[in-house]
């Protein structure tokens, strides 16, 4: 495996960004920070810059207002980049399918590599998902 | 001081002009005619020191809008008010208690009732784009054409 | 042959490559302790323990795509973090490892290393303003205002050394103190914390990390630099970290002196420093964990109110002394 | 769509002379998207400006286009921190319709849920406090801590955040005796835990720096500004929904009501801490006097005609539901109003400096933390979708068509 | 100083950390009654619709098959609320205690 590949799979630095979701998925993201579960010994640290970050973690429905906003967080983000949706509102929408204001789900919006299943889906799950994107790069 | 003594109070100073009463446990709903709407407020909040505004809440109801503040920490006083709809003109109470400016905003917003006298009653809820005079809840409010979701990416 | 082994010394060992790799293990070291106070293990799968965990970051940082936003001032942009990290190295060179000598070394050089370091913090407002990004100037504005607050204890505390060991010389400040005492023991303990205060503030970490704060002003000056430019100034943090160590155990606790077996001293100093160091970081690391972010105007309020005229008394007494 | 599109197109960052600070969407003081526009002058906060529907996602209508059953979830994702005031108060409003009482043991544990919710959310506002100034080590302190009372939910109802324990006619899960013991002991450690908590708050130096004398909120105007919650306890005003119109149960379940009235960010701190001490009691006395029996009765799907207003105390203050049914299985009107939103004037005059009361930037943060906004609810907002110059309206009709078109 | 009082503490104190997923796996606190992933027993279903009627997001969707009216459920819109489960008459609906749901498809489970 090459230097550059390695070094990507050790250090994935995160960018959290909740375009309207009830709260419940981004207290888990951050308890996934949080001693008992600690992203950092993947070597996540949590980013406030989307200059700094290369794995964006959006939860929630994407609503129309905050859709511009999102694209250009994302656009802001150096690649390579990649994308995990949390929380089944943000995968489709969710209990908010179909409304309105609401897109049906984040790939409608933007490129998604990985998806993570639950309202909110624990930290566990979380980790798990993350390590898993990990691997399939790995693969690649 | 409890349900019945509220109503029984509203009902002796403002005599004719209280319509209907309905009391249960810590809820008092009175109805209303407009035009002692503000009096009755006032009466509320200053005599029997009902000086919260819990919120207001708005219904289309047919050709008629519902005014509905909601006062109090304790009991709950629902004041009841139609205003036509054609003419959605309402005193403010903002005057009265300063708290009430964003419910009366937010009303304006998704009913068109105007609220004479507010001093700031810009868009609160709606977005800065939205076209004047379409209150989206209305029951007469028309739709154009419904975009499905899909399409506006 | 003489020529050949100071181009080594200062590319390899104690030199440039030393102190890179040395920045990292600190790091790394930093965010462990920092880690472990907080009840958590910190990187644990990037090489044994998670040691290699700085390297992974800076390689990663290196190969990601370098966005240079359309506003900013190019030149200004491009080359700041290069010089940036230019300077702290130079700092670096100055320190006696090896012997009681840097490699850099001449009759004043701890003005010099003064000014390095007030350089270096003025790469940061340049780097600030150069982004023109809405955080990032107020971000170098408080940067600008915090140089304000520690820079005069900082010189303050790091004149009274030198009017302990009458010279401006490191060479001889090293020297006086393997030979007497070491001035931590005795009249310079004050002098030694308040080095290492106005250190944590350059350095930019909590309490102080007010040019950075993230939930203020997301990223400060840095919220432009991305790629190899972020990765370069995240370098300089970490070879800053491990110069202002080297710095205060030069200073107050007797450079890379110590009990020494005649013959061995290339070997002992060196691992003497290394000890000392790491004491000085885990002071730091303390400090980091200890503390909640102090607003900017209380940490200029904190520093003209206690810190400098604490450090002028210091200066007066160290003065009566000597 | 493509990365190699959306590339193309945002390399800018903005610069205005005139510095306007945005804070919010994507801003991480703010864990959720709302727009706060300050006008500031070097450091010193002189305007704010709020829009806060960054968050709307059609729930008032929505509510009114699915049956009573489906509304509890939806209810409960108004907010995922107080989703157990909002299923709450949203079972009370129906049962109120209805006319019915449920059984007391099934009140019993909707309080031992609330109050373990009040838990989880004020630990863990404590926790993004400490995060805001900057005090990481006592987020993951306070975190770690919070743990113990997330496995007790996640015990209890199944899942960590989102209890779904709450449904109209009682609670949909009972309590065994073995989780008794276990939530018994789990309040012994929090009780330990949080008074250690309310020590560091008193005692450390640069919490205090930065929280006392921040964010002042005069009892006269948080009185005027209809301020509700732990924002207007630290004023001094003794005023919670539990003691002053008390539902399900509170009237027997002793506790006290905080006050502080230093009426700063340091005090609705402490109001927070108190509470949540309180709570741990509360939970206590539920554990030992819950009283056998049913924990739910059945209720027709479709409440007679009527209307009702329920009021819970959220963790974030008052929180109003008012409910009108036309006699189907869906509601006529829903209005929820929640604690955010009634506190947004006064936290925009908190922020406003004036008379010698100067606000800094780094304040603001702490300060709109300090009300434990929740934007997810404020957003909330009946009917609107405008996109970029176009607008689309939807009648009611097509509304229904559309949901019945995906099965709803 | 009583944060330091704690801090000097945790260096000796065991971490909070569980070293979930690569060890320590068993330590994971998965309560019984999880609202996991869903198993749906076919044979059991009578196809009496409760459960797509009650499902708050629409992830029951109703599908016809040889046997008649049968449920399928699209886990990227179920709210793992456990309604279905309560409502159904048959008992054919189960939440598990699976909660590892992470996939590269968001149709990747769509339990039939
Ligand atoms: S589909 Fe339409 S009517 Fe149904 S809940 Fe969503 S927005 Fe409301
Ligand atoms: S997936 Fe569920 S819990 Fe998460 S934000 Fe959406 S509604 Fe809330
Ligand atoms: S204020 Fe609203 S959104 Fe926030 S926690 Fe309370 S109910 Fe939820
Ligand atoms: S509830 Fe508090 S922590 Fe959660 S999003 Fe709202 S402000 Fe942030
Ligand atoms: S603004 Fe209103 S309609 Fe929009 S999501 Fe919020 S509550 Fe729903
Ligand atoms: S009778 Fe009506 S309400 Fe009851 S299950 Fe059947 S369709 Fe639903
Ligand atoms: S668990 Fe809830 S959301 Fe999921 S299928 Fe069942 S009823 Fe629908
Ligand atoms: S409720 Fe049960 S029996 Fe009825 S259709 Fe659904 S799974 Fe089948």
């Amino acid at each position: 495996m090459n230097i550059v590949k390695w070094a990507r799979l050790k250090s994935p630095w995160l960018l959290h960004f909740n375009t309207g979701a009830c709260n419940a998925c981004d207290i888990e993201v951050l308890a996934a920070l949080t001693p008992r579960y600690d992203l950092e010994r993947f070597g996540a640290l949590l980013k406030a810059s989307p200059r700094h970050a290369d794995v964006l973690v959006v939860t929630g429905p994407v609503t129309r207002q905050v859709k511009d906003r999102l694209l250009r967080v994302y656009n802001q983000m150096p690649d390579p980049k990649f994308v995990v949706a949390v929380g089944t509102c943000c995968i489709s929408g969710g209990v908010f399918n179909g409304c309105y204001n609401v897109y049906p789900g984040l790939d409608s919006v933007i490129p998604v590599d990985a998806y993570i299943f639950g309202c909110p889906p624990k930290p566990e799950a979380i980790i798990n998902g993350v390590v898993a994107l990990l691997k399939k790069l790995e693969g690649s | 001081m409890n349900e019945n003594e509220i109503s029984e109070a509203l009902k002796s100073k403002f005599g004719n002009n209280i319509l209907e009463t309905k009391t249960s446990k810590r809820r008092v709903f009175i109805n209303i005619s407009t035009k002692v709407y503000k009096d009755v407020i006032r009466y509320l909040v200053e005599e029997l020191g009902f000086n919260h505004v819990q919120t207001i809440t708005g219904v289309d109801v047919g050709n008629f809008i519902e005014i509905m503040p909601h006062l109090g920490r304790g009991v709950t006083v629902t004041v009841k008010t139609r205003i036509e709809k054609n003419r959605p003109a309402l005193s403010t109470i903002t005057d009265i208690v300063p708290g009430a400016s964003v419910h009366e905003r937010e009303i304006h917003d998704i009913l068109g009732v105007v609220f004479e006298g507010h001093p700031n009653l810009t868009r609160i809820i709606l977005p800065e784009n939205w076209p004047e005079g379409v209150y989206p809840l209305r029951k007469d409010y028309t739709p154009e054409q419904p975009v499905p979701m899909k399409e506006v990416s | 042959m003489y020529p050949l082994l100071e181009l080594l010394q200062i590319l390899i060992f104690p030199g440039i490559l030393f102190a890179i790799f040395l920045a990292f293990i600190y790091e790394w070291l930093d965010r462990k302790i920092y880690a472990k106070f907080q009840n958590r293990v910190g990187p644990l799968y990037t090489g044994p323990m998670g040691i290699l965990q700085p390297f992974a970051d800076f390689v990663k940082l290196l190969a990601k795509e370098d966005i240079v936003p359309n506003d900013v001032d190019k030149p200004l942009f491009n080359i700041l973090p290069i010089f940036a990290l230019t300077l702290s190295l130079t700092g670096f060179l100055a320190l006696p490892i090896i012997s009681l000598k840097g490699i850099i070394s001449f009759n004043g050089d701890l003005i010099f290393l003064i000014v390095l370091m007030t350089l270096i913090c003025i790469v940061v407002i340049y780097a600030g303003v150069s982004s023109s990004n809405r955080f990032s100037t107020v971000g170098a504005e408080r940067a600008a205002l915090q140089l304000l607050g520690y820079e005069i204890p900082m010189m303050l505390s790091v004149v009274s050394v030198g009017i302990m060991a009458n010279s401006m010389w490191i060479y001889e400040i090293v020297s006086i103190q393997s030979n007497t005492f070491w001035f931590l023991i005795g009249p310079g303990i004050l002098g030694f914390a308040i080095f290492i205060i106005c250190g944590q503030a350059e350095l930019e970490r909590i309490p102080f990390d007010i040019p950075e704060a993230e939930t203020e002003i997301v990223a400060g000056w840095l919220t432009e630099f991305s790629g190899r430019k972020f990765a370069l100034f995240r370098l300089t943090r970490n070879v800053e970290l491990l110069y202002l160590s080297g710095l205060a155990v030069t200073l107050f606790l007797g450079g890379p002196s110590g009990p020494i077996i005649l013959g061995l001293e290339p070997i002992l100093y060196p691992i003497y420093f290394l000890i000392k160091t790491l004491f000085v970081l885990f002071l730091l690391t303390t400090l980091r964990a200890l503390f909640a972010r102090l607003r900017i105007d209380q940490m200029v309020n904190f520093s003209w109110k206690y810190l400098i005229p604490i450090a002028i008394l210091h200066i007066l007494f160290v003065r009566v002394i000597f | 769509m493509q990365k190699e599109e959306l590339r193309s197109e945002d390399k800018k960052s903005s610069y205005e002379l005139f510095f306007d600070i945005p804070v919010g969407p994507q801003h991480p003081a703010l864990k959720e998207p709302a727009f706060f526009k300050f006008k500031v002058e070097g450091e010193r906060v002189i305007g704010v400006d709020a829009d806060v529907s960054y968050n709307h996602r059609g729930i008032e209508k929505a509510l009114e286009q699915r049956n009573y059953i489906q509304n509890i979830y939806l209810i409960e994702r108004i907010c995922g921190i107080c989703n157990v005031a909002h299923t709450l108060c949203y079972a009370q409003a129906v049962e109120q319709i209805h006319g019915k009482e449920i059984p007391p043991r099934a009140n019993y544990i909707r309080l031992m849920i609330e109050e373990l919710a009040r838990i989880h959310s004020h630990t863990l506002w404590l926790g993004v406090a400490a995060h805001e100034i900057g005090f990481d080590t006592l987020f993951m302190y306070v975190w770690r801590d919070r743990e113990v009372v997330m496995d007790l939910i996640e015990m209890l109802t199944g899942n960590r955040v989102t209890t779904a324990i709450n449904t109209i006619g009682g609670v949909r899960r009972d309590v065994s005796d073995e989780a008794k013991y276990k939530v018994k002991k789990g309040m012994d450690i929090l009780e330990e835990r949080l008074k250690y908590y309310k020590k560091v708050a008193i005692n450390d130096p640069t919490i205090n720096a930065r929280c006392s004398g921040v964010g002042i909120l005069k009892p006269r105007d948080a009185i005027k500004l209809c301020a509700v919650g732990p924002t207007l306890r630290a004023s001094g005003i003794k005023n919670d929904v539990r003691a002053d119109d008390p539902y399900a149960l509170h009237d027997e379940v002793p506790f006290n009501v905080i006050t502080y009235d230093t009426m700063d960010v340091l005090a609705r701190v402490l109001v927070r801490v108190d509470e949540t001490l309180e709570s741990v009691n509360m939970v206590r006395y539920c554990v030992d006097h819950m009283p056998s029996g049913e924990v739910k009765i059945k209720l027709p799907l479709s409440p007679p005609i009527g209307e009702s207003v329920s009021r819970v105390e959220a963790p974030r203050g008052e929180l109003i539901h008012y409910a009108r049914s036309n006699g189907t299985n869906k509601p006529e009107r829903y209005k929820v109003r929640t604690p955010t939103f009634e506190n947004i004037p006064s936290v925009c005059e908190m922020l406003t400096s004036k008379n010698g009361y100067e606000v800094n930037i780094a304040d603001i943060p702490i300060t709109l933390a300090s009300i434990d906004p929740c934007f997810s609810c404020t957003a909330r907002m009946e009917f609107r979708d405008v996109s970029k110059g176009k607008t689309w309206i939807w009648s009611l009709e097509e509304l229904k068509a559309h949901c019945k078109k995906k099965g709803i | 100083m009583s944060m330091l009082k704690e801090i000097q503490k945790s260096l000796f104190k065991k971490k909070a950390t569980v070293l979930y997923p690569f060890k320590e796996r068993e330590k994971v606190h998965i309560p019984e009654g999880l609202r996991g992933k869903i198993v749906f027993d076919r044979e059991k279903c009578t196809g009496c619709l409760l459960c797509s009627r009650f499902c708050p997001s629409g992830a029951c969707e109703i599908v016809v098959d040889e046997k008649g009216k049968r449920p399928i459920f699209h886990l990227e819109l179920c709210l793992f609320c456990a309604q279905c489960q309560e409502v159904c008459p048959k008992g054919a609906i189960k939440l598990t205690e699976e909660f590892e749901l992470a996939a590269f498809d968001k149709k990747a489970f769509t339990i039939r």
